[in-house]
């Protein structure tokens, strides 16, 4: 049973998905999504460690050998992205039940589920697929599921972003598929690996080069790269606080993985980083995204809207380590990836539990919520400072990898800008908390209660992780490191 | 006997095509729906049907000449019906016919069903 | 154009003759899913939101500039692409070299289907097509999760039921075809199912047309009385026995000791083991796909009796 | 090399039309008929690529060697699918978005939203 890992880590919620729609009642298709997703959680853990232990697995999907067949390769790079995909969508399901209670009608709960699963089920296999065709099948079920789900928010602001999304996504992922074309016209091949042993041969084509930007620009659409990133704040702003969560710590992550995958395996290094000046233009474009997402993610009235904007933001950051182009900006990368995940599942699920209590994430509403809320507010406090980059938390220690990565290379310019961004976070996070503790509730509201056992358990459960994993960086760096050598080829 | 049947089966062939282009250009030069609709509905029924006959001429294969008949009695159902559905469609939306009374009071193609 | 019954009508002669070119290169099965789907499916469906929405459009164009510099840029970075690639037909490009010969020589020995799409399609990259069907899956559950409405009054049935009563009395010809057609298309589809393995045609043309009996059924006697004959809860179960139906024969692969939708294993001799997983697959795609648009098509329709 | 590529270049156009209309038309059904026109001409610029001169529809019968390849044609049926699936979802939220906003129009819509803020 071993062996067939690779293949139950995506059958499990894709099956579950169907089965979830025969379940009437809200509570049991929360337990079943719940286990499904754990099922997963525990797959994608034995692969991360067989991985790590024995290297590369290959399993090729309905027996067929590669390039002929489609075929599933993990290595540690896939493996370690798989853990931070199901473990995350696990925890933040766990809050699903209390949450959506208020937030969605009663008749569509099973639908939520089935959607979620669906959505998880498409992240994965993105993530865990060696081919690259079957990357737009499965990217398109998780975005078509995600799409649905944002629709699902109550506010209709949330019919427009989501149609937004929509349009946006599928330009995207049709960039994707041009792309896609064009490499398979120059190849004759669809699989990862053999693309990456054929593509140097027509390297210096034009047909590779359109290729290879048709597919950047389609992925950044997905990941919301600074100009792209437009229907990225609405969209997490007013879907249900649960797909908030989710989707902020795992979709834009996925993307990045993609990102990373396609220029460092399928292209090289070689190309991506001489044939093409794409170095130039991320850390630009990344630095313009923190420094301009940040700013204006401390005028948001909607605390929503300000963390999303702050999502835009970090991802910057992941761009800038990656475009630094060593092995130490990729950990980096890798490794806030992992933490940025972390901390914004904790946020906007604490965010979520606000919601559940006053039914509003406007900032002013925020007052005087320290006394009454006052182990959601910590929480949102903790996640806070984790984004900021306080040592002892997650934040610190890929701002840190990545500073150090900017002076190896002797970017010390790059260093300081991101210090400088660190600091507009603190502005906005501030924002919030001066809110919260430094004033009087408004006189109009009731007594707030603490938010119920449902939420605060998976909120803590992030929250201990972000700090554990600050403390604590052996894990988290020692997988990051082992993924970021093998990508650049370096035997550990 | 070879003769007759492609000789035969060429006239039907040109025939059809013949009913189908003068159908074509019937939609393009008649003034108002109603009349456009006359020029193709009548002709391609027609036209079409002696296409798919002058095929079945061309072709030794039964099975193909099952398949083509059976292309040929859905063609003389569904195209009279089709036009039959479209032009009530207009009528109940009031569009009015035109003719040499009401040519000044509209009823042109402006007021698709 | 201002007029979107116009610009829908449009769209599907474009869906027509891109799959009429589609014919012309080959391509027989995309074509004859093309022409299901891009002039007829979408173009039902296009029509349905249009007269829920409103037919004109309004306003003019903003930023026309801004998108025709991202028009121009992307076109000639294609063009620019283009530039290096083999010839058009060319039989010596890469893609014609390096993978595909092995499935126009092998696939008979491997698989025992004379049509090579079907064997790509079902067996070789069976894991794409599966994706595929848990996509339309996944658009069936965002259209219910959208569009479902609550369970409506008895007036609004009543009202409904002699609206219908009425507009169907004058329809004696349609309703009479409609009669007489609806065996036929059933009998195409289940042709089209079954017969894919041998010509063009397989589960998801078959479920379209399938489909498109059914809403041809409804358009012509009225959604009730389609209802009262369609269970729609039953249709939202089969569409995810069809997602099971695939799932479950990947599954049972598996437990037979071969790898996911590895139908080798699912009988003593291979290419017999073949024949049942894709018959069995194609047979889950038609059930998903066929059930997926009658939901589709009456969530959208449902919106308009009941506003 | 004009010959050689000209079929590419017109599917290059058909796409530039598609893209177009999405980006710059405000009604929101027009935007999904510009994406569908969009992923055609994808569709098309698939199918070119698998043509061989001279050969046939990858369907196999005696008597003939040579066969178009049907790996593209694989390829495009499934996204064919996913092009359907992601139109009956826009048209889907096209629909709700009018019941909310009384309008499919972007512009009237992002005033609706603005005055709400």
């Amino acid at each position: 049973m071993l062996i067939q890992l690779p293949a139950l880590a995506v059958i499990l919620p894709l099956l579950s998905a169907p089965l979830c729609l025969f379940l009437r009642r809200s509570l049991l298709a929360w337990l079943f999504t719940v286990i499904a997703s754990g099922l997963t959680m525990l797959v994608s853990i034995t692969l991360l460690q067989q991985v790590m232990a024995s290297g590369t697995i290959v399993y090729e999907m309905g027996g067929w050998s590669a390039p002929w067949g489609i075929e599933y390769r993990i290595d540690k790079l896939n493996a370690y992205v798989l853990l931070i995909v199901s473990s995350i969508s696990t925890v933040v399901l766990l809050a699903a039940h209390t949450s959506i209670e208020k937030e969605i009608p009663q008749d569509r709960h099973t639908l939520f589920y089935v959607l979620y699963l669906l959505s998880l089920a498409g992240l994965i296999g993105v993530v865990i697929t060696g081919d690259a065709f079957n990357v737009f099948v499965f990217l398109e079920i998780s975005s078509l599921a995600a799409y649905s789900l944002i629709a699902l928010g109550e506010d209709r602001r949330a019919l427009w972003a989501a149609y937004q999304y929509l349009i946006m996504g599928t330009i995207g992922a049709t960039f994707i598929l041009i792309g896609i074309g064009l490499m398979y016209q120059m190849t004759g091949t669809l699989n990862m690996d053999d693309l990456s042993r054929r593509l140097p041969e027509v390297a210096q084509t034009r047909t590779v080069f359109a290729a290879y930007a048709f597919i950047i620009v389609g992925v950044c659409l997905k990941v919301a790269l600074f100009p792209l990133h437009r229907w990225l704040p609405n969209a997490y702003a007013y879907a249900p606080s649960v797909v908030t969560a989710v989707l902020a710590a795992t979709s834009t992550k996925v993307a990045v993985y993609l990102l990373i995958r396609f220029t460092f395996s399928i292209f090289g290094i070689s190309f991506s980083f001489t044939t093409v000046p794409l170095q130039t233009i991320f850390v630009i474009l990344g630095l313009l995204g923190i420094f301009a997402a940040s700013t204006t993610a401390i005028f948001q009235k909607n605390v929503k809207h300000l963390f999303a904007y702050s999502s835009v933001a970090q991802i910057g950051y992941m761009i800038v380590g990656f475009s630094i182009g060593t092995t130490t900006g990729l950990m980096a990368t890798l490794l806030h990836l992992f933490n940025h995940a972390l901390m914004k599942s904790a946020l906007f699920l604490a965010l979520g539990a606000v919601m559940y209590r006053i039914g509003s994430a406007q900032l002013s509403q925020f007052q005087g919520l320290g006394r009454q809320m006052p182990f959601t507010m910590a929480a949102i406090v903790a996640g806070g400072l984790s984004l900021i980059g306080v040592p002892l938390t997650v934040g610190f220690v890929s701002k840190w990898y990545l500073v150090l990565a900017a002076l190896e290379n002797g970017w010390w310019p790059v260093a300081v800008l991101v210090l400088l961004g660190s600091l507009l976070a603190l502005v906005y996070v501030w924002r919030i908390v001066e809110a919260a503790y430094f004033n009087e509730p408004p006189a109009g509201r009731g007594a707030v209660e603490e938010a119920p056992l449902g939420f605060l358990i998976p909120v803590w459960v992030l929250v201990t992780a972000n700090i554990y994993f600050g403390m604590d960086t052996r894990l988290s760096v020692q997988v990051a490191q082992a993924a970021a050598q093998s990508l650049f080829g370096v035997s550990p | 006997m070879d003769i007759v049947v492609n000789m035969s089966s060429g006239l039907c062939l040109l025939l059809g095509s013949f009913l189908c282009l003068s159908g074509g250009i019937g939609i393009i030069r008649f003034p108002d729906f109603y009349t456009r609709m006359h020029a193709v509905g009548v002709t391609d029924t027609l036209g079409a049907g002696m296409i798919l006959i002058g095929l079945m001429l061309q072709n030794p294969d039964s099975l193909v000449i099952i398949k083509l008949l059976m292309i040929l009695v859905m063609t003389i159902f569904i195209s009279p019906v089709a036009s039959h559905a479209l032009a009530k469609a207009a009528f109940r939306n009031d569009l009015v016919p035109l003719s040499d009374r009401n040519e000044h009071k509209g009823g042109t193609e402006s007021s698709n069903p | 154009m201002r007029d979107l019954f116009a610009v829908v009508m449009m769209l599907g002669i474009f869906g027509l003759l891109s799959a009429s070119f589609f014919v012309v290169m080959d391509a027989v099965d995309v074509a004859f899913t093309e022409a299901s789907v891009g002039a007829g499916i979408s173009t039902l469906l296009m029509l349905t939101a249009v007269t829920l929405t409103g037919r004109l459009e309004d306003g003019e164009r903003h930023r026309p500039m801004w998108a025709l510099v991202v028009v121009f840029i992307t076109g000639g970075l294609l063009i620019y692409g283009t530039l290096d690639m083999p010839y058009f037909g060319s039989a010596d490009a890469p893609i014609h070299q390096h993978v595909a010969p092995r499935y126009i020589h092998d696939s008979m020995q491997e698989t025992g289907l004379p049509n090579i799409v079907t064997s790509v399609l079902a067996s070789y990259r069976g894991f794409d097509t599966f994706g595929e069907v848990v996509v339309i899956f996944t658009a069936g559950m965002g259209v219910l999760a959208l569009l479902t409405m609550g369970s409506r009054t008895g007036i609004h049935r009543v009202m409904a039921d002699s609206i219908f009563y009425l507009m169907h009395e004058q329809h004696l010809i349609l309703r009479i075809l409609t009669k007489i057609l609806i065996p036929f298309i059933l009998l195409f589809a289940l042709y089209v199912q079954f017969h894919g393995d041998f010509g063009p045609g397989g589960g998801f043309q078959a479920g379209v047309i399938f489909a498109a009996a059914i809403i041809l059924y409804a358009m012509v006697f009225g959604l009730s009385t389609a209802r009262r004959v369609i269970n729609r809860t039953f249709f939202k179960l089969l569409s995810a026995i069809g997602v099971l139906l695939y799932g479950g024969v990947g599954v049972v692969s598996l437990l037979n000791g071969g790898n996911f939708l590895d139908y080798n294993v699912l009988a003593d001799d291979p290419v017999a083991g073949q024949h049942l997983g894709i018959l069995l697959i194609e047979f889950g795609v038609g059930c998903t796909v066929a059930s997926v648009m009658v939901i589709i098509f009456f969530n959208f329709s449902g919106r308009r009796e009941f506003p | 090399m004009i010959l050689g590529l000209y079929n590419y270049w017109v599917v290059v156009v058909l796409m530039m039309i598609g893209l177009y209309i999405v980006i710059a038309h405000g009604n929101l059904i027009k935007k999904i008929v510009g994406l569908t026109i969009f992923q055609t001409a994808v569709f098309i610029f698939y199918i070119s690529m698998a043509k061989v001169d001279g050969a046939t529809a990858p369907v196999l019968a005696e008597g003939i060697s040579q066969y178009s390849n049907p790996l593209p044609h694989v390829l495009i049926l499934t996204a064919i699918v996913v092009g359907i699936a992601t139109v009956a979802l826009g048209l889907a939220l096209a629909v709700r978005i009018n019941e909310a906003y009384g309008s499919i129009e972007e512009e009237s819509i992002q005033n609706q939203d603005n005055q709400e803020c």
